[in-house]
């Protein structure tokens, strides 16, 4: 697993030294610090989105709800008046019980969680089209909340550095979630459950709650990250804003080493998957690509990528493999006295 | 009883504020006709497919007359004649003068393009590189403006370097103007082809410090492109009268339907032309805008 | 003795970190048995999954009627008339018994389409479930099939092929004394018919049944072969692992205390009509026989939370208590290690370690977290234990062999303090000498004052074992047992539904 | 599997009866018709994904693989003046050779089928829009090819129902597609990989085989439905053409009974999942619903449906458990003898 995540990593400074080196802008602290901040906003749904595929689920709302929980959270306080912190409150008390009910359904209803989601994808985006009639919701011309713009879409200076605040929050957000999941036992019963969720309920794992567990995760960082894009853009139509999104968010978790058959998966891969697509995107615009062929340079970066790194692992695989052999003799000495005595 | 009523439809080619403003049109008109229902489509997709099946349906359920904003009229003529021979059919927004319609009533996209072009003329009379930003760079509406501008500004200093698509996604439309900053640092205008391509110009200039030194060129009366314009920062803007077309194009199919033709001129072509919104008239336009917004 | 048609040459097998195999050679003559034995890991499964073309050897040759080769495929095989059983079932749920049977082989209709002759299908499929004397049709659904049945299936779809030479891995590892018997009598025919017969198996009295030749093996090497004549249980077990055993019955160091654990009337799916009443004491094992499907790990599954029990009541220390979950049930203290390791007893990718911990995490904590040191130090006292052959603790499970696999399932349970452990097949696969470890293990545990619930279909290891026996038949207890009563003909008259 | 066709059916019925009662347009001849043509048209598709399904894969590309296709089509036969029958025969063999492309990179190189098909939906929809440069691709007004058009989007009257030849295009398909996987060995050894792909190479499956030929069919039809669809809007606009469709075909298959986890799933259980998804945008339609609320309407009446379904399913389950005694007893029976003599 660390090892897949150092190649994705090697594949991030192949593809960023091509484009400096194409374009030196590039690394103009400018230009580094506006795909930092992209990455902040999207690292941390796709992070949600992780904890989903690693119990075994996939999670298709991903943009739906960041279109009707920024709906929401701009409505609130810009139309009801509500104290930001408050609407801040609420929206991830929306997205926490948006994740109750998939994760209820998915266990206690047994749909397939592809099914739950995909109807989740519809609602919610009917929702936030109804409730807004279609229209677009924004801060309008010279509509102000200081602290809160800061807190969400500002940057500090760091060391020269214009460090946006969507990065400190993937930042905390990727540190919480790397302890969680790797050092702690709710961490432990995501991958077993994901990996073999009758042998986790012999052993005495709660394997239901632990899904819904993983999908109310998910649906409250789904949320955090619908306020960081909602005041990014400052402004959503509902019928387009975040569509797609939850195939970022589950290519970035792919990339990462997450397998959807569960039980695998890695928080920093995921986010460096994230970085991947990120400055992918960066480099479409940078080196003047029209901008019909994005996806399709995006495509085949990731395409290429995957396959050297799979060319890679299996030279080295056979390398090892044929040093291994007087290695594994001596290795087998002991275990054979052991069983000689 | 709602369903005696003849049904009159508004088909639109997607979601967006500025239908926003035609459906205003049409609730207006809605109150001057009674005796009829008058309804607001939003396909689910900006794709001919899917407004050929709103079509079809509207047509299956014995609407009497039908004003489309067609997503692709070109080549959606056979479909458009196929609905034409069933119903009354307007076009507007983008014609498609081939097919059977009885008549477009909307806005020259070239001419609203040239309008454009003149105001890039007007704010850089030394010359210097812009570069646009647009949802679908393929549409037709994106095409003919950016045929518009490039026809104005051809022979002189000033010129279209790039015109960046996002797909209609917000986040992207913003990343893409922070990015070309960062590509271009000489690039002297930007130019927001979509109703939501200049709000997001003018937030990263305003957060890049870059207000004074980029000069912005708009389409469409997004509330903070009137705001930039009204401030100062923003050249102008470019708006046409959608509020018109659902109004008059409302009213003339009732008409129309009632048998009185008198409306409709000869080439059944009806435009509105576009107003050019810069800070001189911004407070009456804007004003105005409220007005209709809130009948 | 009849010439070898089959000949395993100088056959060495390396795992990262194993030698699983190393120069081993046999030749196989036409019409004879061989059993293969040895303790878990020694390297058995592996030799037969070279000869079955599923592994290819690291170094060595195969002589398939004189043509050598470096490593077989698994069509190859096929071609050769090799017929495999594994170890580890290879079966799909959503097929039905005569789908998996031909799998691969299907009768078709000519034509393009190469359609399947359903008719032939089931009728070529229905002889065989009769000669190993099946309870299910050639249409029944895998997925509704019992682990034992679908082991029966396994065996089927071997003898289908009408092969040259059938290795079966363990085949009778969860079947019961009559299935065994009939699987005898299978094998005997298909001597005389001139196929041959490889056999592995950690039951000793099955090889002294059936075998010509009993090949041993022992850390990747062979260390002896016995001929017919020279055969006996202590023979073997010298050979297999170097030392002499003494017998299984270890009894109690104190009578047996009161009842720990009551099942009333308890009744569940299969057969909702039949209820099941028994106790187990404090302080003894109860061994539970019965013959397969009669319904034995559905009780199990029951008690433990895993399956709703229909009706009845569960008391534990004279208490009525309610489980619905296994959680429920662990936090009672009553444990079960499923049959079914593979998908109810492991996560197979992961870690011998955290294996072991994953039912008990609670107790590794420092400061919130899991403390992998701690966790990785009782893992390693488990494996030097129950001599789980493995280079660490950091193997994962699915590299280990299957008896090794078995002791990390008991591993798991046996680090925590049970009041109730009910054992479902609790040692199959696993080799005599490790069998007598689990032995007195459990009774280790009884002298702690712990009540053991043993289900079992080893004949041998019910008797051997248990304290106390009761027989299942068809859903309900047809009868205990005492010590002084047991005799396989008392537990097989029970089995059948007769009285003693 | 039966059980599960059935209950779809009888939602469908439900669904439609409602409609019908709402609106009784809904069974005009005209409505009908329309909406059995939109059946033809996403069937045959769904049916391709329901393929990669069963072997345990997924198909994102199909969306992009018809934009594409279709582009090329219709560039073939409008610019380039080749014939219609060999523009036929070049699609159908591009569709054959993504899908095999895609089938070779998931078996012989081992990535994750999610991720080779993420490549190619990003890959295609960049190589559609740059080959029109984002311009719209159509046969212009007044273009005519007869008998291209009657074939492909034509109807013809059967007892007086105008019965598009979408329609009987799918019937074929789902006719062959049925016999395929119910009734060949190859249908066997779709269900056999995709239930368990280890077991499968042991029983001496050529599995990789079999999962490339999954691709390869399902690219072939992807192809077929392309032309199809190409010649039902006339024009394709190569940034929006077909996309989101993946999405419909993964829905019509789960609906219909696959399994995301490969080895389920039936054809007759696909096409009425393709049915229900088009009743209910038709409903959305003809009710005068807000289209706004379409998708949302859409996720609601599947969820609803699927919910109820599970509900009936259990309570039957736990009706036949009661029932099931005194069969279990009779099963038993012969083993009693057996084991008594
Ligand atoms: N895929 C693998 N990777 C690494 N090591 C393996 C693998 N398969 C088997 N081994 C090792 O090879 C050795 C022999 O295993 P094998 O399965 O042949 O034992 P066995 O004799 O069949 O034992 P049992 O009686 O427990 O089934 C074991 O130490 C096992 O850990
Ligand atoms: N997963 C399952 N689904 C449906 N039926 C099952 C399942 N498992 C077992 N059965 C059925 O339940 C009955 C009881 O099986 P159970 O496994 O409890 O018996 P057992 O006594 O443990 O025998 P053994 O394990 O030796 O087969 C059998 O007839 C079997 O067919
Ligand atoms: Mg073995
Ligand atoms: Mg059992």
């Amino acid at each position: 697993m660390h090892k897949k995540d150092l190649s994705l990593l090697v594949l991030i400074l192949v593809v960023g030294a091509v484009v400096a080196f194409i374009n030196p802008r590039f690394l103009l602290v400018g230009n580094l610090s506006n795909t930092a901040n992209q990455v902040g906003l999207f690292g941390i749904f796709s992070i949600a989105e992780a904890f989903v595929i690693i119990v075994g689920g996939i999670e298709l709302s991903v943009g739906s709800v960041i279109a009707l929980l920024g709906v929401l959270f701009i409505d609130l306080i810009v139309n009801r008046d509500v104290n930001w912190i408050a609407a801040f409150g609420i929206i991830i008390g929306g997205g926490l019980a948006i994740g109750l009910v998939h994760g209820t359904l998915v266990t206690k209803m047994r749909i397939q969680p592809f099914v739950v989601t995909l109807c989740g994808l519809l609602i919610y985006r009917g929702a936030a089209r109804y409730y807004t009639e279609d229209a677009t919701a924004g801060f309008g011309f010279g509509a102000s909340f200081p602290t809160l713009e800061w807190l969400t879409a500002g940057r500090t200076n760091v060391l020269g550095f214009p460090l946006p605040h969507s990065v400190v929050a993937l930042i905390i957000v990727t540190a919480v979630a790397w302890v969680v999941l790797h050092r702690s036992v709710f961490g432990r019963y995501l991958y077993a459950v994901g990996k073999n969720e009758e042998a986790a309920r012999y052993s005495g794992i709660r394997a239901n709650r632990v899904v819904i567990s993983a999908y109310v995760v998910c649906g409250g960082l789904t949320a955090f990250s619908a306020i960081l894009l909602a005041m990014y853009t400052r402004s959503i139509s509902p019928a387009v804003h975040g569509s797609f999104y939850e195939l970022y968010a589950i290519a970035a978790a792919v990339l990462g080493g997450c397998s959807l058959r569960g039980g695998e998966g890695s928080i920093i891969g995921v986010v460096l998957g994230t970085v991947l697509l990120q400055v992918l995107q960066n480099l479409v615009n940078l080196l003047g690509i029209p901008s019909s062929l994005n996806f399709a340079v995006m495509g085949t970066v990731i395409l290429v990528g995957v396959l050297a790194d799979q060319y890679l692992m299996q030279r080295s695989r056979r390398a090892t493999m044929a040093k291994g052999r007087p290695q594994a003799n001596v290795a087998a000495a002991p275990l054979e006295r052991a069983n000689a005595k | 009883n709602a369903a005696d009523k003849k049904v009159l439809a508004f088909v639109v080619n997607g979601a967006s504020d500025f239908w926003k403003i035609a459906e205003a049109g049409v609730k207006k008109a809605q109150g001057e006709l009674p005796s009829y229902d008058l309804q607001f489509k939003y396909p689910e997709q900006a794709a001919a497919a899917v407004q050929q099946r709103v079509m079809d349906d509207l047509v299956a359920a014995g609407a009497a007359g039908i004003m489309v904003s067609s997503v692709d009229p070109k080549n959606q003529t056979a479909e458009l004649n196929k609905i034409a021979s069933q119903t009354v059919l307007f076009t507007t927004d983008s014609d498609a003068p081939q097919s059977k319609r009885v008549a477009y009533i909307g806005s020259s996209n070239t001419d609203l393009g040239k309008e454009a072009g003149k105001l890039m003329l007007k704010a850089l009379p030394n010359g210097g590189k812009c570069v646009g930003f647009v949802g679908l760079p393929g549409a037709d509406n994106a095409r003919e403006r950016i045929e518009g501008v490039k026809e104005t500004i051809k022979g002189s200093k000033v010129e279209l370097v790039d015109v960046r698509g996002d797909e209609i996604d917000q986040t992207r439309a913003k990343r893409n103007v922070e990015d070309i900053l960062a590509a271009m640092p000489d690039v002297s205008c930007l130019v927001g082809f979509y109703s939501y391509n200049t709000p997001r110009i003018y937030e990263v200039l305003k957060e890049a410090g870059k207000l004074d030194k980029i000069k912005i060129i708009g389409f469409d009366e997004d509330p903070i492109t009137l705001g930039g314009v009204k401030e100062g920062s923003i050249v102008g803007t470019v708006v046409q009268q959608p509020f018109e077309w659902g109004y008059q194009g409302m009213k003339l199919m009732a008409k129309y339907v009632e048998g009185d033709k008198s409306g409709i001129p000869a080439n059944g072509v009806i435009i509105v032309p576009g107003k050019l919104i810069d800070k001189s008239n911004v407070d009456d336009f804007m004003a105005q805008m409220k007005q209709m917004l809130h009948k | 003795m009849p010439e070898p048609f089959l000949e395993l040459v100088d056959i060495g097998k390396i795992y990262p970190g194993v030698v699983a195999l190393d120069h081993v050679d046999l030749s196989v003559s036409r019409g004879e048995v061989i059993a293969l034995i040895g303790e878990n890991g020694a390297g058995k499964s592996t030799l037969m999954r070279v000869l079955g073309g599923v592994a290819e050897p690291s170094v060595g040759a195969i002589r398939v009627d004189g043509v050598e080769r470096r490593s077989l495929t698994v069509a190859d095989a096929i071609k050769a008339g090799i017929a495999f059983v594994h170890q580890e079932l290879n079966l799909f749920d959503n097929l039905d018994v005569a789908g998996n049977v031909y799998i691969g082989r299907e009768p078709v209709h000519g034509g393009p389409l190469k359609l399947i002759d359903r008719k032939r299908l089931y009728a070529q499929v229905r002889p065989l479930l009769d000669r190993l004397g099946a309870d299910f049709g050639p249409d029944a659904l895998l997925a509704e099939l019992s682990l034992a049945q679908r082991q029966l299936v396994e065996i089927i779809k071997a003898l289908s092929l009408d092969a040259r030479l059938v290795i079966m891995d363990e085949p009778t590892s969860s079947l019961t004394l009559t299935e065994t018997d009939r699987l005898m009598r299978v094998i005997a025919g298909l001597k005389a018919d001139g196929v041959s017969v490889i056999f592995i198996t950690h039951r000793l009295n099955e090889v002294m049944q059936c075998a010509d030749r009993a090949v041993v093996l022992r850390d990747g090497r062979m260390v002896g072969a016995l001929p017919r004549a020279e055969l006996s249980p202590a023979a073997m077990i010298r050979l297999m692992i170097g030392r002499d055993l003494k017998s299984l019955y270890v009894p109690p160091a104190a009578p047996p205390g009161e009842a720990m654990l009551d099942i009333v009337e308890a009744m569940t799916d299969t057969y909702p009509n039949r209820a099941v009443s028994l106790s187990v004491r404090r302080g003894e094992i109860l061994g539970l026989a019965g013959l397969v499907g009669s319904g034995r790990t559905e009780l199990a599954r029951a008690i433990f939370g895993v399956d709703r029990l229909r009706g009845g009541a569960i008391r534990l220390d004279a208490q009525p208590i309610r489980i619905d979950t296994p959680r429920a049930a662990i936090e009672h203290g009553i444990y079960l290690i499923p049959e079914d390791r593979k998908s109810s007893g492991l996560l197979l990718d992961v870690s011998i370690a955290e294996n072991i911990s994953l039912p008990d995490l609670a107790s590794y904590l420092r400061f919130w977290l899991v403390n992998t040191a701690r966790e990785t130090e009782n893992a390693q006292r488990q494996r030097e234990r129950l001599k789980i052959r493995a280079p660490d603790v950091a193997t994962s499970v699915d590299s280990l062999s299957g008896g090794n696999q078995q002791k990390v399932v008991l591993a798991k349970w046996l680090s925590m303090r049970p009041k109730v452990l009910i054992f479902d097949e609790p040692t199959r696969g696993v080799d005599v000498g490790a069998k007598q470890e689990i032995y007195d293990m459990l009774r280790r545990l009884t002298d702690a004052g712990v009540a053991i619930l043993m289900i079992s279909s080893d004949m041998e290891e019910v008797i051997g074992v248990s304290d106390r026996i009761a027989v299942m038949h068809e859903g309900a207890i047809s009868g205990f047992l005492d010590r002084s009563q047991f005799s396989e003909h008392n537990v097989l008259q029970l089995a059948v539904g007769h009285t003693v």
